[in-house]
């Protein structure tokens, strides 16, 4: 058995701070219609859904079995997922290995979450040891300034380097409609927005989001039949070592180390920088954009301010990231890594208008979360 | 139809829980509220000290077999001064701010402890700083991490 | 018929309380418990399934507590993926990620500890929050309404479902891993204290607390094992409606739709004349007469006439949860892959005291989601 | 001193947190309308025609978003029900023991779960007609439980 698969659909909400006009179902449908249309489908179409979000920041159990008016998996096989901020990536390879155990054909992932409907650094706080860490701990940002810290004091990095990340991200925002923030900033403006955690500030990091993702991935045979240029998957790699966040070296990314050269050695490739069209970076903050492409390979440990200022990184450089505009405009975090996976097959399918990157043959999409988890998906042109 | 009003349904979700800290927590815990000690574990493969005291060492997959008692000094060796507001997902109240969280990394241990620290000057905190765990006076300790009142700084300086 | 099969399980004790482990600790017992069942080192694992739920354990990322546990922190990581459901499920996962040509190897582990969290509440969490959490409805009012309409639809009988407590129960006289253990009467269950009419305290599964492991390769790895295999021949999943009122209680659809995919790849027609062991999802006694229905055991209605008649005994045609099942230890999620880890150890002849007469080379595994069974999951294992 | 070393160590603890649940501009219809006119609609989905309660903004079944309201009448069929006994005072709307049941409304496909009141459990049968009661006026606030419960179709019956 197995198959190759391809994406053949993407659909995705119009991200906001709140929605109040539709409840959670209501939201996970707008994404899941969406795809449909995009691959020009219909439910009916559909052999199976995964879905998957994080059950504290909504407060609902078993969201699987809760959303199938929206989701649209009455009396379709259904399986729920989570693995924190990188629920959305997980999802993905979910679908992925659906199709390609050749159990289904077509297959409908569902990412999503609303968080306004909870406080987020409350809800999680909640994903930390319940006995030994929950009554300190205080959200992503501490390990986030911890971790920027230690990397600025060891290269040299300013924190006006980390703001070109943000400034690039913001002005690729402008050109997605979907993105939640669409107002490109200054690096002056990211300079002088609150302090949250030093070296961290506001404009440093991400918003929260209401929105939704819905990703169809398809057999071989399938995707071929339905799609004129489907965004073939070639590797996955994930990892989640970790279980207390004191036992993570903030001085490397070493989850994200490992993931790439798994999947580079995967599908050959020698020089990333190089070989790979553009990036879709799950970057939760700014210094990520700059510490986390070093541990991608693109360039030695500390260079990385130089590919921001030679505009490397941006959408006219040699490896675009973030055409979306990434996680700093958007983050809906059980969406967020699906976010990353659709926007990428929309480049490889060349059907990313306002934002695409011209010829793209390699997209790599990347997921974070937990205790500084790393997911990875590298899509393409071809089937390999 | 009528002009519609958008409605939300506000409501504090409340699920109590009981942890067990298990075999190895539990060891540590008991050493906090009974004798102010701080307990660790070491893996008979890699030689690392973990604390809390684990079940397993994640990279070996092997029991730690060895129980280690730490001192309760050590580095500061990352923090955040916590300045923004957040509700408390064990009251549904906002928690108290400022406060430092840090990761303190016991003198022989090779994994950090998270925990308060009593300084939130920015100002006169760094990396590297000396710390001393400070507990709850006797008969007021429970057998939780928060019998360690908090890390203070301590006055000699980190090598 | 498959490629993958079971190749090491193991579980722990099924308790009222586990007070002296957390998750870590058993998950870490069966994973360890496992790879020796198989006779592997961690080192043949090259892919890693956890199974929690995020209610129940009270907190978000659950996986979190066991990645170190479950073995995927082992030397730079490995790939692992977690999924929040049934174990079933995650063995339905795990397994796709090898037919996927991805892993050879998949470990999938399950933890839940009923005695932590308020399982009503809990329960109470699944269900929509604008039209039914409000009324304070959880799984045993649901599954009473469930029962009732059952009942009223076929004329089944509370007595029907007393059967299936009595025999479930005096079944995991013989399991040293179940929890409630009893030499049952009818009148015992019929005289129990009535929690939400038609089902009493004896209709109800315990809270339990436990954790299961269970070791899948492909064809090439498995069959170069010592350990005997036991082949994965079918499995399906589907899920149904979620409000109860767009359901027909009586009936269960997507059981019937599972089924009847997961026997199409097992090659089975007619699966009481073929399954020679079947551990099912029996939450609730009622559950059992109608996951046997839509199962194709019986006619519609005639679940509760095959119990009674003592076909589904310990030593009858078609013994069903001979481990005494889910109404005797129910730990929520590792309850699924504790059915398939009984059926693996039927098939390999390993059950003990509680071994059926056999040869068992057919067996049916089952595992369900969310209120009054909305998504199954059926497994088909074989020799 | 062996039993101390055994001694095993809990936290007992909680998550408690607040939530702020968007109903949606359906379903805001939904219980606007029950809050200010006492009156129920479902909504009815143009392919299959199913009409479905509580009301859907897309049809389930077909994902169709132009589903139409329809009014239903505060009366139907009575499904199934159980009598609650256990106690569980977090959760339950009033002590037990109560009854739960499934109403299908006349005109609906689905059916409603609500609670039934004002008859003894003995005296319900599936297939009974049950009508609505709702909270006064001036209590309701555009929740579910402005419905307050049904009853046999025409009143108390003991």
């Amino acid at each position: 058995m197995s198959q190759r698969v391809g994406i053949i659909g993407f659909g995705q909400t119009y991200h906001r701070s709140r929605r109040d006009d539709v409840n959670g179902v209501e939201l996970i449908n707008e994404a899941v219609r969406a795809a449909l249309e995009d691959a020009e489908l219909t439910i009916d179409d559909i052999d199976a859904v995964v879905i998957g979000n994080m059950d504290h920041f909504e407060a609902v159990n078993y969201v699987d079995t809760w959303s199938v008016d929206g989701s649209g998996a009455w009396m379709k096989p259904l399986i729920k997922l989570t693995t924190g901020g990188t629920t959305g990536s997980t999802l993905g390879i979910a679908g992925y290995h659906h199709a390609a155990s050749e159990l289904f054909d077509v297959v409908l992932v569902i990412g999503w979450e609303k968080n306004s409907e909870s406080d987020t650094t409350g809800a999680i706080i909640t994903c930390s040891d319940p006995i030994f860490d929950r009554f300190s701990f205080s959200g992503a940002l501490p390990g986030l300034a911890v971790e920027a810290s230690t990397y600025m004091k060891r290269y040299g990095i300013t924190e006006e380097d980390a703001a070109l990340v943000a400034v690039r991200d913001r002005e690729h925002g402008a050109n997605n409609p979907y993105a939640q923030l669409r107002k490109p900033v200054t690096v002056e403006e990211v300079m002088q927005s609150p302090m949250l955690s030093w070296p961290v500030k506001l404009l440093d990091i991400c918003p929260r989001s209401d929105g939704a993702a819905a990703v169809i991935f398809a057999g071989e045979q399938k995707a071929k039949k339905l799609s004129p240029r489907p965004a073939w998957v070639l590797s996955t790699s994930v990892r989640h070592s970790h279980s207390y966040f004191s036992d993570i070296n903030y001085e490397e990314i070493h989850t994200m180390q490992e993931a790439v050269k798994e999947l580079y050695k995967n599908v050959g490739i020698k020089e990333p920088l190089k070989e790979l069209d553009v990036v879709e970076l799950y970057q939760p903050y700014s210094f990520a954009g700059l510490k986390w492409i070093e541990a991608m390979g693109l360039c030695k440990p500390g260079e990385s301010p130089r590919l921001l200022r030679d505009k490397v990184t941006h959408m006219d450089g040699e490896l675009p990231f973030n055409p979306s505009g990434g996680v700093i405009c958007t983050n809906c975090i059980g969406a967020t890594g699906l976010l990353r996976i659709g926007e990428a097959a929309l480049q490889v399918m060349g059907r990313a208008p306002g934002r695409q990157v011209p010829d793209v043959n390699l997209a790599l999409s990347t997921g974070f979360g937990g205790a500084y988890w790393t997911d990875l998906m590298l899509l393409g042109s071809r089937p390999w | 139809m009528e002009k519609s009003e958008l409605l939300h349904l506000q409501v504090v979700v409340e699920l109590p829980y009981r942890w067990a800290a298990g075999r190895n927590g539990s060891l540590m815990l008991k050493a906090l509220r009974d004798e102010k000690k701080i307990i660790g574990n070491r893996c008979p493969e890699c030689r690392k000290v973990y604390v809390p005291p684990r079940a397993v060492c994640g990279p070996c997959f092997i029991a730690p077999d060895e129980t280690v008692e730490l001192p309760v000094t050590g580095t500061l060796a990352g923090y955040s001064v916590v300045n923004y507001p957040f509700i408390d997902p064990e009251t549904g109240e906002k928690r108290p701010v400022p406060y430092t969280y840090g990761y303190i990394q016991l003198d022989g241990c090779d994994s950090y402890l998270s925990h308060f620290v009593n300084e939130t000057d920015p100002a006169r905190l760094s990396p590297g700083l000396r710390v001393e765990a400070v507990f709850k006076p006797d008969g007021e300790r429970v057998g939780q991490m928060q019998d360690i009142l908090h890390f203070k700084v301590s006055e000699e300086k980190g090598g | 018929m498959t490629d993958i099969a079971i190749v090491g399980a193991a579980q722990t004790g099924y308790r009222r309380r586990i007070d002296d482990a957390n998750f870590s600790e058993m998950v870490y017992e069966v994973t360890s418990g496992a790879l020796a069942d198989a006779r592997l080192d961690i080192d043949a694992i090259d892919n890693f399934i956890t199974v929690s739920n995020d209610f129940w354990d009270g907190r978000t990322i659950s996986s979190m507590a066991v990645q170190d546990a479950c073995g995927s922190s082992y030397q730079g990581g490995r790939n692992v993926s977690t999924v929040e459901g049934d174990g079933t499920f995650g063995l339905l996962y795990g397994m796709m990620r090898i037919l996927s040509g991805a892993y050879k190897t998949t470990l999938v582990v399950v933890h839940c500890k009923g005695s932590e969290g308020n399982m009503r509440q809990i329960t109470n969490g699944m269900f929509d929050y604008i039209y039914t959490r409000p009324l304070g409805i959880e799984a045993t009012a649901a599954a009473a309404l469930q029962a009732r309409r059952y009942m009223d639809r076929y004329g089944l009988t509370e007595e029907d479902f007393a059967h299936v407590s009595v025999k479930n129960r005096g079944n995991a006289r013989l399991n040293p891993h179940a929890q409630l253990a009893a030499d049952m009467t009818i009148e015992d269950v019929m005289t129990s204290k009535v929690m939400a009419a038609p089902l009493k305290m004896h209709d109800l599964s315990p809270i339990s607390d436990g954790a299961a492991a269970v070791i899948l390769a492909d064809r090439n790895t498995a069959s170069k094992l010592g350990r005997k295999p036991v082949w994965i021949k079918g499995i399906a999943n589907c899920s149904e409606a979620h409000y109860l009122g767009d359901r027909d209680l009586a009936e269960a659809p997507a059981l019937r739709d599972a089924a009847h995919r997961a026997y199409g790849m097992a090659g089975i027609e007619n699966p009481f004349e073929e399954i020679d062991v079947v551990e099912l999802y029996d939450a609730y006694s009622y559950m059992e007469p109608l996951w046997l229905e839509e199962l194709g055991f019986c006619p519609r209605g005639k679940g509760g006439e095959l119990t009674r008649l003592g076909a589904t005994a310990f030593d009858g045609p078609v013994p069903v949860n001979p481990s005494g099942g889910v109404l005797s230890a129910h730990a929520v999620l590792v309850a699924g892959l504790a059915r398939v880890i009984e059926a693996t150890l039927q098939i390999r002849g390993e059950a003990g005291e509680r071994q059926v007469e056999g040869p068992v080379e057919l067996a049916l595994a089952h595992g369900i989601n969310g209120p009054c069974g909305q998504s199954h999951c059926v497994v088909i294992l074989g020799e | 001193m062996s039993v101390h070393l055994e001694e095993n160590i809990f936290y007992d603890g909680r998550i408690r947190m607040p939530y702020k649940w968007a109903v949606g501009k359906t379903g805001s219809f939904f219980l606007t309308q029950l809050r200010d006119h006492a009156r129920i609609w479902g909504s009815r989905c143009p392919d299959c025609e199913m009409v479905f309660m509580p009301p859907r903004k897309n049809c389930p079944r077909c994902l169709v978003t132009d589903t139409t309201w329809v009014e239903l009448p505060p009366r139907g069929v009575l499904e199934t029900f159980t009598v609650v006994h256990f106690n569980e005072p977090s959760l339950q709307p009033m002590k037990p023991p109560y009854i739960y049941g499934i109403v299908k409304l006349d005109g609906a496909d689905t059916g409603l779960t609500h609670l039934v009141n004002e008859i003894e459990p003995d005296s319900l049968w599936p297939g009974m007609r049950m009508e609505a009661v709702f909270k006064k006026a001036n209590q309701r606030r555009g929740e579910i439980t402005d419905l307050l419960y049904f009853r046999p179709e025409g009143g108390a019956r003991q």
